[in-house]
């Protein structure tokens, strides 16, 4: 039986995310990070509630959604897992979300009168960054 | 339960030692200086108003700390019935006001029973009891007045006043007491429930407050409603006693000279006998006798009209009366010394009343204290069945010596000759019930005497006839009477008989209740007031009217049918002061 | 019996004039956290006075536990716990006294670990007397005891009102740590929207003795949404704009707060000269703010 | 020491009274009326100024001489004082405060017996120890004090136990001695120079007996005195064997006698004119015999009865009626006449005759000599009668042109002296000639005088001779016919209202004060009701009986009634002041109201007046005041005369409070 992974979240009451939307990407964020590697055993609803001192059922959906979207896995009677990676959204929506992202990032660069092709490069290092992170 | 009864005794605890202490302190240091037990009546009423008042105090104090909204859920909102909860806490603060009552009295009346030379009459552990009666009554009005509804609590708490006005003496007082005790208390009962603001749930609770003020909505009315009649009738200039009062009426009867007043009960005569008798009521010195006294001594009676001792202040004892053995036990003033008993020969018919010069007044006989040789003299024996209600007081050479039948008049000198014969010289039989007699004027005549009855008792303002009658009695000792006249009332109609057409039953029922237990009282004879049929028919007018306002007011409340019909049959038999009462209770449950 | 903690039909209560409740239809479902927010003067107490007995309504019935609120028996009462914003408790008595008042009161159902785990974070000894407790203290004392009692319903009123940052956050540990328990209905009356936030499964949201809310919390934040355009002229008048809760001009940008904007509501605003329009999610407490104050701060209706 | 002084009572001239008597001259009237015609006019003097109050009472002289004690009176206060016979010597002030009222000095001049109604207590001015209450009056035994020892310091006292009299002698501290007891009530005893009661006096049914110890013991009687005798034991002579008397034993008139145990009775001394009763006999007090007894009237006579004793009282002539008190030493003489308003005390020695003043109880008193004598006189009464009379008249006025008002005394056993009288005074001050009848029936002139009137108070002898002693004084010049008027208190009252009633129509005005409207019925109503009957521990109607007016007589009831001022209250004519007391205990106020009530009724031309709280005889000087005004007004209302001042402001208030008036 594994031990239950340290989750260092922290929720902010007052943001504009709700508190169920602060867990998902909070988890997604460590498991993307690699902060929670696959197999992690996650905290008990119980246990993350009393954590983040929020009602137990704000975790549980927040715990729900990430199941279905395949970040987490429950074993039975044993508790929640990180799941091996798949892909969970179409390639539409994945499209659209990256569109979005883009319009996003160019607008911010827009704003601060950037250079296109130093952005583009300050991009491609913050992706190589990324992969070394994952490999180290 | 018991851990919140405890609770609550342990609340009070220091506050009941040291009223306790306090009370004990108070008790101690009157002792020292008079005796306690022969106090007059003020005394004890003056007495019973501090332990009242003190009671108040507690059970505003301890239901006004629970009464706001969050105590009160805090205290109610728990696995107990607010019944048991009403007697956890309300019994922790009786049970300390009651030993800081009564402690200190017991140990007042054990200290006097050891000391051998003082007693303690079976009267004076009732007295204690009804003080503890009292002051827990105190408490639970305190009580009810902070938990009730302030629209008509406070009239629920009128007529809890009836011991103030019960004529019960003794142990019937304590009767008395106990009940207005258990009323009040059922009725806090009732209104101890979580939701404060509405009348109680149970019908019977119910129907209690709701007798209950109505009975004093109906005292109030009386009351109040004369005090504001007469304000506005002084402030206008109309009043009927203003100045002058109206000729022939009572008023002017109860205020005139005596010898105005005889001769105006002459008035109707022009005969040559009456002409002489008006000469002589201007130049004789008018007797005034005082009629009754308001209070005799009533064996067992828990307070004394007067104190029921004398001094011997030849002998330095003082005598002081038993109410359990009928007799008078001396105390030597100087040491406290006992000195045995004091009796009459055949006993006393009622505990004596010391009165003026050395006198007793005990029942039918009039009584004397022979400084000379120390004993007590039977001076007078009326009949038997014959009560002495009065004062005696001299009338020239005769003493007037009135008693619940006859005014009769001795030789003054029947006073001081314990063994001279106590036939009186004339007998003049009351022409009506002592107690509306309200002064009686003689003057000698040449042989006999001229006596005038003015009855007129309530009736000034009250409901009663009045009326004055004039008495020959002549030298041979036979009365005749010789002239009458009837006393016009000052008051108008509607104010003298406001007490019956407000609520007939009510003043039954108030009338019942203040003479309940309340053992002989000759002076208490009454002429019958004779109700005219108009009262009856305005009585059943406005209960009727009222029962009308009732049933509306029942239909805007969306009242139930059941629950209206019973308001309105209570208001029809009860009147306006139901009425009041439905109206400031504004029952909405359908019950 | 029905599967509702709470219920209420039609129910009104009038002082004098004024409706402190208005034809109220609440019903609460047994288990969760039911958060009740409302201004001052919404009807929060009035409501659980009457769902305790305390109050009668002038209209409309009230059950608790399927009960009759009018006609709650010592034993229903046994099942419901309620803890109010003073933390009402004899001052004059010791805590040990109250602790074994309440325990034999409870016995049947009296949850000595629940109780413990609370107290154990506040440092109270039992010969204390109440009245030389900190407010903090006794808050935790009396939530403690309210969970002791293992209550089926438990009804909080303004728990943590006055409380400072550490004694709030003992009391949510232990309300937390209690609510968990299977089956315990809670009731929490606050206006803290961050332990709002936190803790409810349900927001009912009361203005003027009305039920203006009834969702969980995410769902109420979504049907809230923040306006900015730039409109050159006077903007469209308010009453031609449904569903608005407020509207302020700053710097000659219009902001409105919108209530279930209506999908073409950017549409509407660049019919109406908008230049650039854009629309943002809100937090929590400022989408509660915006629907109770809308009536105050936005122009009249 | 006069035999008065020892009786320690209180003696009031008013209805239904015993008193003493004294004699009269035969017929001075023309020389008196020739000599206030030649005396100058009195100046008028303010009505207030007439009324005396005492200040001083109770004077009495030390057997030894050493000093004389009195009381004083101040605010009503009475105070006891000491005042030393030595020549400049101050008085001394013994008590600030006493509820005494009189006093008497024990015979070895070291006690003072101070006599208060309710208690007698002894104070030695000396200090010796014992000083304080003797004895307290009253109580279950009816104690009372019957007199003086007159050889130990202390006083004799009765009581009652039981059906048995006993005798006490009670001294310093209160220790009292049985002197003697009896089943008959004990009225007066003499005492032996041993200390034991040698004689006693007892009642006996309507007579009195005298009783003498026996040498074996015990006591036999002596001698009874029947028919209302008199026989006051004076004291034991020095032999212890007999007992001196004064008493009507022997002869017409009162005298001094002596008893001795057989019964046998020996005159000592009696008027030797056989007109008037002894007045006072003065007792030697160390020795215990009689040493002066003297005889009063406008005559006044006094005989030494011892050796030397004339002699000194021949230096007295300039007083004749002065009282006087021996001793072994000085002798104290109190200064007695009709025109000497208040008292005047000197000291005598008796070796040289010089006078010292002792005692004034006036800072001022009206001039004597502008005050009416009082002449006595005589006349005969028409069934030949002699009757006695005293007159005053006005100074330098023609007598027969002033109005007379003629004042009847009340009693009517009882009689007028010559004694300072306010009312008679002021009366011939404003002019009136005064009158005052010893109308038959009066005392002092013996006992057939007092007899004569036969219980007849009717339309008898006694009315007659108030009447006829009125038109004698008219046929003889004084007062003028049209202008008379007639007043009394109390039987004088009475009188007045028969006089203004029965048909003589004399008198044209009248005063009737405290009257009884019905003898007859007054007399019952005091035989059963009355307190005051008893003289001598003879009950009144007893003493009633043998004056021929016995109260359960019916025919006498009706008699009187008949004659009555109340059965013929119709007649009632003439101008009437009635005035009446409100606390009358002799003359019941709701017979004179019924009276008054009927003259009301009547349209009889009577003011009414009623003191609500006055006695029988009133004491308050306000009273005193206030009824000379009334008599001045409706005198000069009805007479004519000088009209009176108005009263001061404190006399119109105390009548406005005190008197109702109709």
């Amino acid at each position: 039986m594994s031990r239950t992974a340290p989750l260092a979240i922290t929720i902010a009451t007052g943001d504009s995310r709700p508190i169920v939307r602060q867990i998902i990407d909070a988890i997604r964020r460590q498991i993307s990070t690699g902060d929670l590697s696959v197999g992690d055993k996650l905290p008990s609803v119980r246990g993350l509630a009393q954590q983040l001192a929020i009602n137990p059922n704000t975790v549980s959906k927040s715990y729900a959604q990430l199941t279905a979207e395949g970040w987490l896995e429950s074993r039975a009677g044993l508790g929640l897992f990180v799941a091996a990676r798949r892909d969970q959204l179409s390639a539409a929506e994945r499209e659209r979300r990256l569109g979005e992202a883009v319009d996003r990032f160019v607008g911010e660069v827009i704003a601060i009168r950037y250079p296109a092709d130093e952005a583009v490069a300050a991009v491609a290092d913050a992706f190589d960054a990324l992969t070394l992170v994952r490999s180290a | 339960m018991f851990e919140l009864y405890k609770a609550e005794c342990r609340r009070f605890r220091w506050w009941a030692l040291g009223a306790g202490a306090l009370h004990a302190g108070i008790l101690l240091f009157f002792d020292r200086m008079v005796d306690p037990l022969q106090q007059p009546a003020m005394i004890y009423e003056l007495v019973a108003a501090i332990y009242a008042g003190a009671g108040v105090l507690l059970g505003l104090f301890q239901a006004g700390s629970y009464a706001r909204i969050n105590q009160w859920m805090a205290l109610l909102h728990r696995p107990l019935s607010p019944r048991r909860v009403l007697i956890a806490v309300a019994g922790g603060s009786a049970t300390m006001l009651a030993a800081a009552v009564l402690v200190p009295i017991l140990l007042l009346l054990i200290g006097h029973g050891l000391i051998g030379s003082r007693f303690v009459d079976a009267r004076h552990w009732l007295l204690g009891l009804s003080g503890m009666l009292i002051a827990l009554t105190g408490l639970m009005g305190g009580i009810y007045a902070a938990l009730s509804p302030r629209r008509y609590g406070w009239l629920v708490l009128i007529p809890a006043l009836l011991p103030t006005a019960s004529m019960a003496v003794g142990w019937a007082a304590i009767v008395v007491q106990t009940g207005v005790l258990v009323a009040l208390a059922l009725l806090v009962t009732s209104a101890f429930k979580p939701d404060l603001a509405e009348p109680p749930r149970t019908i019977t609770g119910l129907a209690g407050t709701a007798l209950t003020a109505a009975m004093g909505a109906y005292l109030l009315l009386v009351v109040a409603g004369d005090l504001v009649f007469q304000t506005l009738w002084i402030t206008t200039g109309t009043h009927p006693l203003n100045g002058v009062p109206p000729r022939g009426g009572v008023t002017e009867a109860t205020r005139a000279d005596g010898a105005a007043l005889i001769e105006a009960g002459l008035a109707g005569r022009q005969d040559n006998r009456a002409r002489l008798w008006r000469e002589q009521v201007r130049l004789s010195e008018i007797f005034e006798v005082p009629p009754t006294m308001k209070w005799l001594p009533v064996r067992g009676e828990l307070t004394n009209v007067a104190p029921m001792e004398f001094d011997d202040e030849r002998r330095g004892t003082r005598w002081t009366f038993s109410h359990d053995d009928m007799r008078f036990h001396g105390v030597r003033l100087s040491d406290g010394a006992a000195l045995g008993t004091l009796d009459v020969p055949g006993g006393f018919d009622a505990p004596p009343l010391p009165i003026e010069g050395g006198h007793l007044i005990a029942g039918g006989s009039l009584l004397g204290f022979d400084a000379d040789d120390g004993m007590i003299h039977r001076s007078i024996r009326l009949p038997a069945g014959e009560t002495i209600v009065a004062r005696p007081s001299t009338a020239g050479t005769a003493l007037a010596v009135m008693s619940d039948r006859a005014l009769r008049l001795y030789d003054v000198r029947v006073l001081d000759e314990s063994a001279g014969s106590d036939a009186p010289l004339a007998t003049v039989p009351l022409p009506g019930p002592v107690g509306s007699l309200m002064r009686l004027d003689l003057i000698e005549l040449l042989d006999g005497y001229l006596v005038s009855f003015t009855y007129a008792r309530d009736g000034v303002d009250g409901p009663a006839d009045a009326w004055q009658q004039i008495v020959h009695v002549t030298g041979a000792g036979t009365s005749r009477p010789v002239a009458r006249r009837t006393l016009t009332p000052d008051f108008p109609f509607v104010t003298r008989f406001a007490p019956y057409w407000i609520s007939p039953a009510l003043k039954v029922a108030r009338d019942l209740a203040e003479h309940a237990g309340s053992g002989p009282v000759p002076m208490a004879q009454r002429t019958p007031v004779k109700i005219p049929l108009s009262i009856w028919i305005a009585a059943g007018l406005l209960a009727a009217l009222s029962a009308a306002v009732v049933a509306l007011l029942a239909r805007r409340w969306r009242l139930g049918l059941r629950a209206s019909a019973a308001w309105m049959l209570a208001t029809l038999a009860l009147g306006p002061p139901m009425l009041f009462a439905f109206w400031l209770i504004r029952p909405n449950r359908t019950a | 019996m029905s599967g509702l903690a709470i219920e209420t039909r039609g129910l009104t209560r009038r002082h004098g004039r004024k409706h402190a409740l208005d034809n109220l239809d609440l019903a609460l479902p047994r288990g969760g956290i039911h958060a009740i927010v409302g201004a001052n003067g919404a009807g929060k107490s009035t409501l659980f006075r009457i769902l305790l007995g305390f109050l009668s309504p002038s209209g409309g019935e009230v059950f608790v536990l399927g009960r009759p609120s009018a006609a709650l028996t010592p034993d229903d009462r046994r099942r419901i716990g309620f803890v109010n914003e003073e933390h009402t408790l004899p001052g004059w008595a010791t805590v040990a006294a109250v602790l074994a008042m309440q325990r034999r009161l409870y016995a049947d159902r009296w949850d000595a670990r629940a109780f413990d785990t609370v107290i154990a974070s506040f440092d109270l000894s039992p010969a204390q007397r109440i009245g030389q407790l900190s407010r903090g203290e006794r808050a935790g004392f009396n939530l403690a005891l309210a969970l002791g009692q293992a209550p089926e319903l438990l009804i909080l009123d303004e728990p943590t009102l006055g409380l400072d940052v550490v004694a709030r956050r003992r009391l949510l540990d232990a309300l937390i740590e209690g609510a968990s328990a299977e089956d315990r209905t809670v009731i929490y009356c606050s206006h803290q929207i961050e332990e709002v936030e936190r803790l409810a499964d349900t927001l009912v949201v009361l203005e003027r003795g009305s039920l203006r809310n009834f969702s969980a919390p995410d769902d109420f934040r979504e049907r809230i949404t923040q306006w900015v355009a730039n409109v050159p002229f006077k903007g469209p008048p308010p009453d031609a704009m449904p569903g608005l809760l407020q509207h302020r001009k700053i710097d000659g940008v219009h902001h409105y707060m919108m209530l279930d904007a209506e999908p073409g509501f950017a549409d509407f605003l660049r019919g109406h000269g908008a230049t650039s329009v854009q629309t943002m999610p809100v937090p929590l407490d400022r989408a509660v703010d915006a629907f109770l104050t809308r009536n105050h701060a936005g122009p009249a209706a | 020491m006069p035999v008065r002084t020892r009786r320690l009572g209180y003696a009031a001239a008013a209805f239904l009274t015993l008193a003493c008597a004294m004699p009269a001259l035969a017929d001075p009237l023309a020389a008196m009326l020739a000599a206030e015609r030649a005396r100058p006019v009195a100046p008028r003097f303010p009505r207030d100024a007439f009324v005396s109050e005492p200040l001083i009472t109770s004077v009495t002289l030390a057997p030894d001489g050493s000093g004389v004690a009195f009381l004083r009176i101040t605010g009503g206060q009475y105070s006891l004082w000491l005042q030393p016979s030595a020549a400049g010597a101050p008085a001394r002030r013994l008590l600030q405060r006493t509820d005494a009222r009189e006093i008497a000095w024990s015979r070895d001049s070291r006690w003072l017996v101070m006599i208060a109604p309710d208690k007698v207590q002894m104070l030695s001015p000396a200090g010796d120890p014992g000083s304080g209450i003797a004895a307290t009056l009253g109580g279950a035994t009816e104690l009372r004090l019957l007199g003086l020892n007159p050889w130990h310091p202390g006083v004799l006292l009765v009581d009652r136990a039981g059906a048995r009299w006993r005798l006490w002698h009670a001294g310093p501290g209160g220790a009292r001695r049985l002197l003697a007891h009896s089943a008959r009530e004990i009225v007066d005893a003499a005492i032996g120079r041993d200390g034991r009661a040698a004689f006693v006096k007892l009642v006996d049914g309507e007579r009195h007996l005298i009783v003498a110890r026996s040498p074996k013991g015990g006591f036999h009687g002596i001698t009874a005195c029947v028919a209302m005798e008199r026989c006051d034991l004076l004291g034991v002579t020095p032999d212890n064997a007999s007992v001196y008397v004064s008493g009507d034993l022997l002869g017409e008139r009162r005298a001094l006698l002596r008893l001795d145990a057989d019964g046998k009775r020996t005159l000592i001394h009696a008027d030797p004119a056989s007109e008037v009763d002894i007045d006072g006999i003065v007792l030697d007090r160390m020795r215990g015999v009689p040493q002066i007894a003297s005889y009063r009237g406008t005559r006044p006579a006094r005989y030494g009865l011892l050796p030397g004793t004339a002699a000194i009282l021949a230096r007295l002539s300039l007083a004749p009626d002065a009282m006087v008190e021996t001793s072994s030493a000085t002798w104290l003489v109190r200064e007695r006449d009709a025109r000497l308003q208040g008292n005047r005390w000197y000291l005598l020695d008796p070796a040289s005759g010089a006078m010292r003043l002792l005692l004034d109880d006036r800072v001022k008193r009206l001039p004597p000599d502008a005050l009416a004598r009082v002449t006595a006189f005589t006349w005969p009464a028409s069934d030949g009668m002699t009757i006695h009379g005293l007159l005053s008249v006005p100074s330098g006025l023609d007598p027969a042109h002033v109005p007379l008002v003629t004042i009847v005394h009340g009693g009517p056993w009882s009689h007028d002296d010559t004694d300072y009288s306010a009312l008679t005074q002021l009366l011939v001050n404003r002019g009136y000639a005064v009158f005052r009848p010893q109308f038959r029936g009066s005392t002092g002139y013996g006992r057939a005088y007092m007899f004569a009137a036969q219980g007849d108070y009717g339309d008898g002898r006694v009315q007659r001779d108030i009447e006829e002693g009125t038109r004698y004084l008219l046929a003889r010049g004084v007062g003028d016919r049209t202008r008379t008027a007639i007043m009394g208190a109390s039987f004088g009252g009475y009188s007045t209202l028969q006089a203004l009633s029965n048909g003589s129509r004399l008198y044209r005005a009248g005063i009737a004060i405290v009257p009884p409207p019905d003898f007859g019925w007054t007399s019952r109503w005091a035989a059963i009701h009355g307190n005051l009957g008893r003289t001598q521990g003879m009950a009144l109607d007893r003493s009633l009986r043998l004056l021929a007016l016995n109260p359960d007589d019916r025919a006498i009831a009706e008699r009187l009634h008949r004659q009555s001022p109340l059965a013929r209250v119709a007649a009632m004519r003439t101008p009437l002041l009635l005035i009446a007391s409100g606390r009358d205990e002799r003359v019941p106020i709701r017979s004179v109201i019924d009276y008054a009530a009927h003259l009301k009724l009547l349209g009889a031309p009577a003011g009414i007046i009623i003191a609500r709280n006055q006695p029988h005889a009133p004491s308050d000087p306000m009273a005193m005041r206030a009824y000379l005004f009334l008599a001045e007004s409706m005198f000069q209302r009805h007479l004519g005369g000088i009209a009176p001042a108005a009263p001061s402001n404190d006399l119109r208030a105390w009548m406005v409070k005190s008197l109702v008036e109709r």
